[in-house]
């Protein structure tokens, strides 16, 4: 019995995040403006859920719902602030007064190529996205970007070559393309940092001598008896050997941790 | 703009238990509660696990698995009628012919297409299509790692036993051996496609432990692992021109009329309202999990699309499904604030020493305990021993006591392993470095789904499925780190197979929606009658104003 | 002596051999370069027209990295600038003047940039040379292992170091800051008419065969008046003289291959530095015969 | 008594144009030509300096804006250095290549550039003539 209601007001308490938000529930409220047309929302809504409340059901402009994707990129402005905000629609609350649009798609073509034969040096950038040459450093790429990248600092360090800092600067980019949308020099920053990032993780390190040698190992068919023996247990004798295995755990888990 | 005061994004009476546990704190650093014994793992699974506790879950009526229990939200898509109407659709016009149709572009579809072509296939006989973008998927959202053994103190075998234990003996020990053996070769593949895993200084690979590992075997890509991993495979597909169609779900199979092979596809333009035939020799299902359907009332981690469509198209075609009963709910989901409820708080938090906290502050569960495990102890601490923090919008919740990761693995280490973490808390005024994180279990993955051998293939020819959308490989719960690793092990496998496949192919099958008729009937022979349409695509949140407002004008 | 400096995207490139021996050089003298801990291209080229402001955040931006560098004690009360780039030089001293002379146009520019500091206006751009002179040519000519006695050296000066006036860190129609550098390092500086004519800057990348035309002229005018090697200190220069010697030979089969190569390689040399710091190997045309021809790579 | 020479209004706006956005003062040029003298391009041009100076002083847009010499011009400075009236040629050659790339007319096409080009030139040449020949 008791048990049945725990999975009642579990349900309750989230009833709003499931099923949508439930207009006598709400006690504030804000105004947006989607797309000119204004529309009294809950204040406490991200802007992707003020949307449906609104009545808007997403097929673009909608992914993740979790800020990894990049597909609810919006730009918007405040009431009286002539400045041009963005943001990831399923990650910023309303505020009242927002004019806004979302961006369904951001048109750029991806360099093609070959990752076996592309060269790794200086100027391997400017070989396939010869624009960033084009960059002004106005820095409208670092202030359009939702994820807080110093967007224009690794189309510079592209410039001149430098993957690594490619890499690391732009690691967080979820290719949502408000930089390439606002960008004065038309670059499409996260396709140059895409193409940094792979160079730099294919070229920038040497083999990890641990995984190569596993990986022969199991080609050689090392671990086939083991295998045998664990697929041959039934029953409590393979539960007998997880139970070993699991009191080893601490042995193997503990040392580098704590400082 | 919301009117109770905040302090630090917390509002008071948070804040008030906030401070007991930072008085706790430093007693904490280093002595955690003792884990479970196996007995004690049951117990609390029986008594707080969605899935053992009764309620929610019913028996499935018709089809291969007649009788078999699923949670009701998928049963009662299985009960549910085409999406299509196949007067509608003219079969005798078919847009694309193809050697290889895969269904989803997550982890597992992308690697399926780049192991079909790598195995013979031209990139021209390959057509990937997806629901949303290519890449919109729960792949992009793993956040915690990859496993593999790689390292020297561990092993495929023990992989292996972490696994299966994890999946409380209930794994397909085949398709499991497959997984863990192939995981150092998988990690391999992507490595040298160029993803960035977190290295040493000296270059090695950064390994964590997770829930129910006995070895440290994690990869992490900061807390973007999916993301990384996805966005750099789908660099290379894109490279060799594959074929993609976007916004294109697959919502209905077609059938050969005499053998059932699966031979093919109607993709609804969901822009457009157009339907397109796609004929193909063989078909590659990896359509990812069901989160969206919020089983049993959970909110989900899932991406928004994560409607269960493989399982409802495979079914339907008459493929085997295997533990569907099970569902797996991440310990860790945000319960606050409410703009991200449900949104994961990955494991690699747990990994690197952060702990779950009552509201009087006191640690009363081991970290790392198996995910159903974990997850069932913190509803009990919640709604059984009432020790859970209440949110204004009236949800419990258990602390996650964050800032415990830079006092063991130095300062900065947040910042720079959670990234993503600390950018979404930020954005809602907490600061995760200095401030717990209140967390409660989510929806976050499709345990079972189409049962399938080691190589991808099902009881269906021509139908192959990997990733989330199969079952059977990890039983009835995952350990973290297997499912990006699934996607990529089993996509790469799936892709291979179907290439063989296509290879012994000789006469060309016809393509109808016999399936259908035969689904028909075995709703008249049980005496039932069909309720809803399925697949559906995409959830609905508009709220009921909205859609008691709405007027059906197509 | 720590001064901030500025490297340019093609010394990190196409001419690591310049910034590599110039350091080096310095440090012989003891100045330390300290490199901007995060710059952007310079803005090359200067924008000539007078609304254009939006092309001038680029150096603008790098000055402002100068008055950080003092605020965080990198450097101590410093606000030159040092470049080595002949381009990267001009762009961003030209930059800086105008800025200086015109403050409404100064408070547009720090409103533009925004997340910036504001650019004060303090900061002075420096090319390496003056650096050099004001160290003074004794103490150049102390640190001599091997003087240059033994090359006849044109020194050529294209147009971005000399012009325009306000800018150039010599008289822009009898400039003698490189003559005297080499002299004062044992060489035999050739007379050279062409010294400061325009090598096509840029237009190579539009019109490499006008470019091979220009390099041709200048070439054969620096070899009639016999000299064996020369010296700039522009990167683009030094592409367009060197690498574009390719076409030239293809045009004009009796024309002999003249190695040129960046002042501070043959300073490092004199310096009896390190040969990889010199880096002879990266330029186009070699000048490693010659130097070993001259005996100075014998004790290699 | 010299002749006034009435410029009609599309070409004294011209003139105006590049007067404002080459800030020179282009009425008080004396047509020595010691530009056209000092020109190390002058063998490639098809307008010398001196004969775009006069042709802006008369607003002849079309024959400036289709000539090859605003786009040969360097920006060498050699005739600003000379010029007895201290005019920047310079400037109002960067002004002519305005006026055509602020029409979205470029110069270069970069996506047709040589691949082995762009792996030879240094940055700084790619730098520059994206900016003297692109909008």
């Amino acid at each position: 019995m008791v048990k049945k209601d725990i999975m009642e007001e579990i349900a309750k308490a989230n009833k709003s995040v499931i099923k949508g938000v439930d207009k006598k529930d709400i006690e504030h409220w804000a105004t947006i403006y989607i797309m000119g047309k204004a529309y009294r929302v809950p204040a406490d809504l991200t802007i992707m859920q003020a949307m449906e409340y609104a009545g808007y059901k997403f097929i673009r402009s909608c992914g993740c719902r979790a800020g990894f994707c990049g597909a609810c990129s919006t730009i918007y402005r405040l009431k009286g602030d002539y400045k041009l905000q963005t943001a990831m629609a399923c990650q910023t609350r309303v505020e009242d007064g927002m004019y806004l649009v979302q961006l369904p798609f951001s048109p750029a073509e991806k360099p093609i190529y070959d990752i076996d034969t592309v060269e790794y040096e200086e100027n391997s950038f400017l070989k396939y996205f010869p624009e960033i040459a084009r960059c002004v450093s106005c820095n409208t790429c670092t202030k359009a970007c939702p994820q807080d990248l110093e967007v224009m600092d690794f189309i510079q360090a592209a410039l001149r070559g430098d993957f690594k800092k490619v890499a690391e600067l732009s690691f967080d980019c979820i290719q949502c393309g408000l930089c390439a949308i606002r960008c004065p020099a038309e670059i499409v920053q996260y396709n140059v940092a895409q193409f940094g990032r792979i160079m730099y993780g294919k070229y920038g390190f040497k083999e990890n001598e641990f995984l190569e040698k596993r990986v022969t190992e199991i080609k050689e068919g090392k671990f086939d008896k083991e295998f045998k023996r664990l697929l041959s247990l039934s029953g409590n004798k393979i539960v007998d050997v997880y139970k070993k295995q699991q009191a080893t755990k601490s042995k193997y888990l503990k040392k580098g941790g704590k400082k | 703009m919301s009117e109770y005061k905040l302090i630090g994004g917390y509002p008071e009476d948070m804040r008030k238990s906030i401070e007991k546990l930072e008085k706790t704190r430093d007693r904490r650093v280093g002595r955690l509660p003792k884990g479970m014994t196996l007995e004690e793992r049951e117990e609390v699974l029986n008594l707080c696990h969605p899935d053992y506790t009764p309620g929610g879950k019913r028996k499935i009526p018709i089809g291969v698995n007649k009788g078999d229990t699923a949670p009701t939200e998928v049963v009662e898509l299985l009960e549910a009628n085409p999406a299509i109407d196949t007067k509608d659709i003219d079969l005798s016009n078919i847009d694309y012919e193809t050697d290889i149709l895969i269904i989803g572009g997550g982890l597992t579809g992308t690697a399926a297409a780049l192991l079909a072509n790598d195995n013979g296939v031209p990139v021209e006989k390959i057509l990937l299509v997806n629901k949303l973008r290519h890449g919109d998927s729960n792949s992009i959202m793993a956040q915690g790692g990859t496993q593999a053994a790689d390292s020297p103190v561990d092993s495929p075998p023990i992989h292996y036993l972490d696994a299966i234990g994890g999946g409380h003996f209930t794994n397909k020990p085949d398709v499991l051996k497959a997984l863990v053996e192939e995981a150092p070769i998988a990690l391999k593949w992507i490595v040298d496609l160029g993803v960035l895993f977190d290295r040493t200084e000296d270059g090695d690979f950064v390994r964590l432990p997770g829930g129910g590992t006995s070895r440290k075997r994690m990869h992490a890509c900061k807390d973007y692992t999916g993301l990384e991993e996805l966005r750099v495979i789908r660099d290379e597909f894109r490279n060799r021109k594959i074929p993609v169609l976007e916004f294109c779900p697959v919502v209905e199979l077609l059938t050969d009329s005499v053998t059932d092979k699966v031979t093919g596809a109607v993709l609804w333009e969901m822009e457009t309202g157009d339907y397109k035939i796609v004929r193909a020799k063989a078909t590659i299902l990896a359509t990812g999990g069901f989160g969206r359907l919020h089983i049993r009332g959970f909110p989900t981690t899932n991406h928004y699309g994560a409607t269960a469509d493989g399982i409802v198209l495979a079914y339907r075609a008459g493929a085997k499904l295997k533990d569907t009963d099970t569902v797996q709910y991440h310990p860790t989901g945000a319960a606050y604030p409410q703009q991200i409820i449900g949104l994961l708080l990955t494991e690699k938090l747990r990994s690197m020493g952060a702990q779950p906290i009552n509201k009087e502050g006191e640690a009363f569960v081991y970290p790392l305990e198996p995910r159903d495990v974990e997850a069932s102890r913190i509803i009990k601490e919640c709604y059984i021993n009432d020790m859970g923090v209440t949110t204004p919008t009236g949800m419990k919740g258990i602390w996650l006591d964050t800032p415990l990761i830079d006092i063991i693995n130095g300062p900065a280490t947040i910042e720079k392993s959670f990234p993503g973490m600390v950018r979404m808390f930020k954005r809602f005024g907490i600061d995760m470095i200095k401030d717990p994180v209140l967390i409660f279990p989510t929806l976050h993955y499709q345990n079972g789904g189409v049962e399938t051998d080691p190589e991808g293939r099902t009881n269906i020819k021509g139908l192959f499925v990997a990733g989330e959308a199969s079952g059977g490989v990890h039983g009835k719960n995952r350990l973290m780190g297997n499912s990006t690793l699934d996607c990529i092990v089993f996509g790469r496998i799936s892709g291979k197979t179907a290439a063989s496949y296509i290879k012994g192919y000789k006469k060309k099958d016809k393509i109808s929606f016999r399936h259908l008729e035969k689904y028909g009937k075995l709703f008249k022979d049980a005496g039932i009658k069909a309720k809803g349409r399925a697949p559906i695509l995409l959830p609905e949140y508009r709220g009921k104003a909205v859609l008691e407002r709405m007027i059906d004008v197509f | 002596m720590k001064i901030p400096y500025y490297p340019g995207c093609t010394l990190k490139t196409k001419a690591k051999n310049f910034e590599r021996s110039s350091i080096a050089v310095a440090e012989m003298l003891g100045v330390e370069l300290v490199e901007l801990p995060k710059w952007n291209c310079c803005g090359v080229v200067h924008s000539l027209t007078s609304d254009d402001l939006i092309h001038h955040l680029a150096p603008i931006r790098n000055l402002v990295r100068v008055q950080e560098m003092n605020e965080e004690k990198l450097v101590e009360d410093e606000f030159r600038l040092v470049t080595l780039c002949s381009m990267c030089y001009n762009t961003l001293k030209r930059s800086n003047l105008r800025f200086i002379e015109n403050y409404e146009e100064r408070e547009k520019i720090n409103s533009i940039m925004e997340r910036e500091e504001d650019y004060k206006g303090n900061v002075k751009v420096v090319h390496f040379l003056e650096i050099l002179r004001d160290i003074g040519y004794d103490k150049i000519s102390d640190k001599i292992k091997k003087p240059l006695d033994k090359l006849k050296i044109a020194v050529y000066y294209g147009c971005n170091l000399l012009r325009p006036k306000e800018v150039g860190i010599d008289d822009p129609e009898n400039p003698d800051i490189l003559e005297t550098l080499f002299e004062s390092l044992g060489a035999e500086v050739t007379l050279f008419p062409y010294k400061k004519m325009c090598c096509g800057s840029y237009q190579t990348v539009l019109d490499k065969e006008s470019v091979a035309d220009l390099t041709y002229n200048i070439l054969s005018n620096a070899k009639e008046h016999h000299a064996e090697i020369v010296v700039t200190s522009c990167p683009l220069c030094a592409f367009n003289l060197d690498n574009r010697q390719e076409i030239v030979r293809s045009k004009h089969s009796e024309f002999k291959a003249i190695p040129v190569v960046y002042f501070s390689q043959l300073m490092a040399l004199a310096f009896g530095l390190n040969i990889e710091i010199c880096g002879f190997d990266s330029n186009y045309i070699s000048a490693l015969p010659l130097l070993k021809k001259k005996g100075y790579l014998k004790n290699k | 008594m010299s002749k006034m020479i009435d410029l009609s209004k599309e070409a004294d706006e011209f003139l105006k144009k590049i007067e404002e956005l080459s800030g020179e003062k282009i009425t008080s040029c004396i047509q020595c030509g010691i530009c056209s003298g000092s020109c190390p391009m002058i063998n490639e041009m098809d307008l010398t300096p001196a004969q775009i100076m006069l042709m802006t002083l008369l607003g002849q847009k079309e024959e400036l804006l289709k000539s090859k010499s605003i786009w040969i011009c360097a920006s060498c400075y050699t005739c600003t250095v000379r010029c007895p009236r201290e005019l920047d040629l310079s400037k109002v050659a960067e002004a002519l290549r305005q006026v055509k790339l602020r029409l979205s007319i470029d110069r270069i096409d970069i996506n047709k550039m040589d691949k082995a080009d762009l792996e030879e030139l240094p940055p700084i040449a790619l730098v520059s003539a994206f900016r003297k020949f692109t909008g």
